[in-house]
């Protein structure tokens, strides 16, 4: 019986002590804290509506503040009934303001709703972007690890692709047939990746015509491109030891006007009737155009461009086309360069956590919504 | 038909139809028109730089700061326009090739301050989000048990695309991703997986596609409404 | 050549007369077909109708005349239903191609409708480097603009005065051809929890369905369809309404020559199998 | 001096402009707004170094009457119509009403959006001659694009005004398929290509501010 009763005690003291506790951690009437992951100078005023909100008139709220060592508090904002939030941007860092909130019944003086404290502080890193960061740390540790990795002369695989097992296929066709092979890079300027990918693969195809000596024409849109290019078409020639087979003509520059170009290369494939056009590159709204006069003369057209809203039209018109990243990989499969191979190596890793990402993500929301939002988060951004 | 009497729609009128002779080829109409486009344009460009930029942004702050250090001897922020505006005057020594290469220095400083700004903001806009985007939508997971068990409970139509829908999104991105990674060839289960990516691709392509055709079409529709309202007055 | 290619391979030149006929006669002989409108172009209008009177709205004028028949009806749409609705418009030109539209289309706009230039609208003008821009109004519209289009200082426009910066704006709209509103999706946005909604031309539109399926973009107006149907929804007919018949029209031709075209395609391929089985 | 030095400026510019983005104190926004009011301006310049590489090409093609030269006399005259009206007034030049805007309402707005309005002639015939479901991919590529094209426009009501017997059919389930297939599978496709995209950029600009992608220093030493 005695125990009975001791126990009792016990558990009315803890019983006590937790309710009590409880009460301590119940939100206070008036919360001031300084604004996280800001510039500085701000403080967050919170409250809990007061009950005269139900009555009839009640006027709002009005949000005061008292610098230390001073002795009345300021009314810095009225504020309008049914609001609980204050932002003070005019807090001086560093100065423990104390806040206090009123309530202004219709009548009558305003109650005090409690006082607060806190200051104002800027902080040196945005929590809130923590997983950029580390997105951030993460692509740039790969890519430069592949890219020096490349440049050390590693073996890095890259599959094949399949519109570039066509192009020897078509070399040949035109051959055969004794055609020339158009090869048209686009709008781009030299520094543009796709003119720089277009130029590689320009490269490859003028080693295989010049074997077969199956002419080749390369009209251009910018002058400069069309320097480089000639450059490279003329070593590729010797590279296969026919540089008397290299016609200088063969690479020119045409106009750099959109549709005048577009004309100008329509005409070149009535006139010549190449057996197979090559449009690699930078492309904008010409792309139909072009492809649709090579497929009206009955050519075999391969096509590849970065340009997502071009490739429909390519895929429909064309017999191949190499979309968006392909274009860059079939670069880096052709040409072995470490800048392109190691970048290509860099973001397919980036893409191998981002799909596993996702799978796990998806696993654990299927499991338990709890854990799989929980999850998800890590990946959340937005709102500062 | 009330046919237009001011001048200036006339001529808009017949330099619409200079462009429009391209259709039936390449002749001088069009080159002429063409041409007057392209020095128009670029003189249009100048004077919106100068007048919207350089004007507000360059020059007034420097008169103003030159002014109150020749009047009251005193050094203001805007001054600091001094920085920049060298910089820009050492990018236009492009325009001469001897000299060119000191342009470099002006073009390192934006360019590389572009290059900052797009590192952090596309991971968190074109990465992060998009792949929270996967996972969630409006707090709500996309791969719902709860929409599927709606399914079960009222076996119809409706239900079932809610429910289905989420789990194919989440499949179509996960194998576009697949497709497009290089470091594996694809065969067996990668294989698979990249060919309904293709298969997601060409709807995602047809698409645009078809959207891109009704954007030629309104194009030549605002056009055509300015020909036969505007010029020949056909319509009101 | 057998008859199909003949079909398949006539001068081009004879679609175009169709497509010029299918296009015009619509336009002076109007159908009046009912249009539809979807939820993307239905949410920029509930935003818009959410906001508080007062709150200002910044339309971005990010195309130039090579796209103005597609983006011009839209522009113009959002700009009457923000006035009626008493929201004052902030007007940004981020293509230099722009701002001559956008002054065309803001004056006209505000005659019409009675608004007052500096009060009911401000027309900011245009500032170079898309993202560098975008930025900075996050931080303060006066750092890439100290004066307006008209050369008045910031602090002199009394709809600017209480503009600091994204904080004091209800929504961003930017209407472009091109990939801008990404950028104000991934620096306004993200940045700053800007809420953006975008317009664009029905090339791009496709592209922009992610963003708002996370919630990026809180709506978007697709070509000129788009503008149709945001005419509808303010109930104020204009030019997106009025071509919607012809792009009907146009759009059923051009599905009619894919099958056409096709079905040649399929019976060419057979005739040439048949051919040369029969010459073997 | 020539290569060094603009290669350290890009990578003490790029490092500044990112590592800013997770710092909010006020030092570092103050840096950030005066970077972002700087870049205005330089960016500016470089603008206008492209119109005037532009009107060096055409003057040289009039001073060594290359072909075609008669018409770089065409695209000055226009220049110098856009520079003379632009100017002539000052600031008060490009408000509505001037010179210089009807220049661009009734010159360069017409010539300019008709440019691409060919493309709706271009497109028919291609429709036609060329889009062929040549393999499996461009079938399903032709039908998404069927779908969007039908789904978009007032399909529907042609077939109610005609009132077929299957007009509600249509009308009340092509819309909606066509806003399901731009929701769901063109979404996901969309998404892995933005993905891929945007890793790539952050690549290229990695590569860039690293000094490792020098090619935008142009050739020479």
């Amino acid at each position: 019986m005695k125990n009975l009763t001791r126990a009792f005690t016990v558990f009315l003291f803890y019983f006590a002590a937790t309710a009590l506790t409880a009460a301590e951690e119940a939100e206070p009437p008036v919360t001031a804290r300084d604004v996280p992951n800001d510039a500085g100078g701000a403080v967050d005023i919170t409250w809990l509506a007061s009950p005269l909100e139900k009555e009839e008139g009640f006027q709002g709220y009005d949000v005061q503040r008292r610098a230390p060592g001073k002795e009345a508090f300021e009314t810095i904002a009225e504020i309008t009934p049914g609001e609980a939030v204050y932002q003070d941007k005019e807090a001086e860092d560093g100065v423990p303001y104390e806040y206090r909130v009123r309530a202004l019944p219709a009548e009558g003086p305003p109650v005090v709703l409690g006082v607060s404290g806190a200051a104002a502080s800027g902080q040196w890193f945005n929590t809130r972007r923590t997983n950029v960061l580390v997105g951030v740390i993460f692509v740039t540790t790969v890519i430069v690890f592949f890219i020096y990795r490349a440049k050390g002369g590693a073996e890095l695989f890259v599959r094949k692709i399949a519109g570039l097992e066509a192009v020897d296929e078509a070399i040949g066709r035109a051959t055969e047939m004794g055609k020339p092979i158009l090869y048209v890079t686009g709008l781009g300027d030299a520094s543009e990746i796709s003119t720089i990918a277009a130029m590689t693969i320009l490269a490859k195809v003028a080693t295989k015509t010049a074997e077969y000596e199956t002419p080749l024409i390369v009209p251009c849109y910018d002058p400069i491109v069309m320097m480089v290019e000639k450059e490279m078409v003329r070593e590729a020639y010797a590279e296969v030891g026919k540089p008397d087979a290299f016609d200088e003509d063969s690479v020119f520059y045409v106009t750099t006007s959109q549709f005048g170009y577009v004309a100008a290369v329509d005409g070149i494939m009535v006139r010549e009737r190449p057996a197979t056009n090559f449009y690699m590159g930078a492309f904008y709204a010409e792309s139909l155009i072009l492809a649709e006069t090579g497929a009206a003369t009955g050519a075999i057209q391969i096509a590849g461009t970065d340009r997502v809203t071009q490739l429909p039209f390519f895929i429909t018109a064309c017999d191949y086309t190499l979309m968006g990243e392909e274009l860059y990989a079939a670069t880096a499969y052709l040409s072995r360069d470490p800048l392109f191979l190691g970048s290509l190596k860099g973001q397919d890793w980036s893409k191998a956590v981002i799909i596993t990402a996702m799978v796990i993500g998806t696993a654990l929301l299927i499991v338990s919504v709890h854990l799989g939002t929980g999850f998800a988060k890590l990946f959340e951004t937005g709102a500062g | 038909m009330h046919l237009s009497t001011d001048i200036f729609i006339w001529i808009a009128a017949l330099l619409t139809l200079c462009i429009y002779s391209f259709l039936y080829k390449d002749n001088p109409f069009y080159k002429f028109a063409e041409h007057l486009l392209v020095g128009v344009s670029a003189g249009y460009l100048f004077v919106i730089y100068f007048w919207n930029n350089m004007w507000p942004n360059l020059l007034i702050p420097l008169r103003d700061g030159f002014g109150i250090l020749l009047t009251e001897g005193r050094f203001t922020g805007n001054l600091a326009a001094l920085v920049p505006g060298t910089l820009g005057l050492l990018l236009l020594t492009r325009l001469i090739p001897k000299i060119g290469w000191i342009s470099r220095w002006a073009f390192g400083f934006y360019f590389g301050a572009f290059q900052g700004i797009v590192i952090t903001g596309y991971m968190q806009a074109f990465i992060l989000a998009q792949v929270y985007g996967t996972f969630m939508k409006g707090g709500n997971p996309v791969f719902s048990l709860v929409l599927m068990g709606d399914f079960f409970t009222r076996p119809a139509w409706g239900p079932f695309v809610l429910a289905v829908s989420g789990p194919l999104m989440i499949a179509g991105v996960v194998c576009t991703l697949t497709y497009f990674f290089f470091s594996t060839e694809h065969r067996g289960f990668a294989g698979g997986v990249a060919k309904v990516g293709i298969v997601f691709l060409m709807i995602g392509f047809g698409a645009s596609f078809g959207y891109t055709v009704m954007a030629r079409v309104s194009l030549l529709i605002g056009r055509l409404q300015f020909l036969i309202r505007d010029w020949l007055g056909l319509i009101s | 050549m057998n008859i199909f290619e003949k079909f398949l391979y006539i001068d081009r030149r004879w679609i175009f007369i169709l497509v010029a006929l299918a296009v015009a006669v619509p336009l002076v002989f109007p159908l009046g077909l009912a249009v539809t409108t979807s939820p993307p172009v239905e949410n920029v209008y509930n935003e818009i109708e959410s906001l508080k009177p007062g709150t200002p709205v910044l339309i971005s004028v990010d195309y130039d005349p090579a796209t103005q028949p597609e983006l011009g009806p839209m522009t113009i749409a959002l700009l009457r239903h923000c006035i009626a609705r008493k929201l004052p418009v902030i007007v940004t030109v981020l293509v230099p191609g722009g701002p001559g539209l956008a002054v065309d289309i803001t004056s006209k706009v505000a005659e019409e409708m009675g608004a007052q230039r500096d009060v009911d609208y401000t027309l900011l003008g245009y500032k170079v480097g898309v993202s560098a821009v975008i930025l900075s109004l996050g931080q303060d519209f006066r750092i890439s603009y100290p004066r307006d289009y008209y050369n008045t200082p910031l602090d002199e426009i009394p709809l600017m005065k209480n503009v600091k910066n994204y904080n004091d704006v209800g929504l961003v709209v930017s209407i472009s051809g091109t990939v801008i509103p990404e950028y104000w999706v991934a620096y306004a946005h993200e940045r700053y929890g800007q809420k953006v909604a975008a317009g664009v031309t029905a090339v791009m539109a496709a592209d922009f369905y992610p963003y708002l399926q996370t919630g990026q973009l809180v709506g978007l107006v697709g070509g000129l369809k788009g503008a149709a149907e945001y005419e509808k929804l303010i109930d104020r007919p204009a030019d997106g309404l009025k071509g919607m018949d012809a792009q009907t029209i146009v759009h059923l031709l051009i599905v009619v020559f894919i099958i056409l075209g096709n079905v040649a395609y399929i019976f060419m391929r057979r005739a040439k199998k048949r051919s040369e089985a029969s010459a073997r | 001096m020539r290569r060094e030095l603009p290669l350290a400026i890009c990578f003490i510019m790029g490092v500044i402009m990112t590592v800013q983005f997770f710092i909010p104190h006020r030092y570092s926004q103050w840096l950030f707004e005066n970077m972002l009011r700087w870049l205005i301006i330089v960016f500016t310049f470089a603008l206008i170094l492209g119109i005037l590489s532009l009107i060096k090409l055409h003057i040289q093609k009039v001073q060594y009457r290359r072909r075609d030269w008669l018409y770089s006399i065409v695209a000055l005259t226009g220049l110098g119509l856009s520079l003379v009206t632009g100017f002539m007034k000052g600031p008060e030049s490009i408000s509505e009403g001037q010179p210089f805007m009807t220049l661009y309402n009734y010159v360069q707005i017409p010539m300019q959006a008709t440019m691409f309005s060919l493309l709706a002639f271009y497109i028919a015939s291609a429709a036609f001659r060329t889009f062929r479901a040549r393999t499996l991919e461009a079938t399903l590529l032709l039908i998404a694009a069927v779908v969007v094209m039908l789904g978009r426009v007032s399909f529907a009501a042609i077939f109610k005004d005609l009132s077929l017997g299957f007009s509600t059919w249509v009308e009340s389930w092509l819309p909606g398929f066509a806003e399901w297939v731009l929701d769901y599978p063109n979404m996901a496709a969309k998404r892995g290509i933005m993905i891929g995209i945007g890793l790539g950029a952050i690549s290229t600009a990695l590569k860039i501010i690293l000094g490792i992608e020098r090619s935008w220093l142009g050739g020479g030493d």
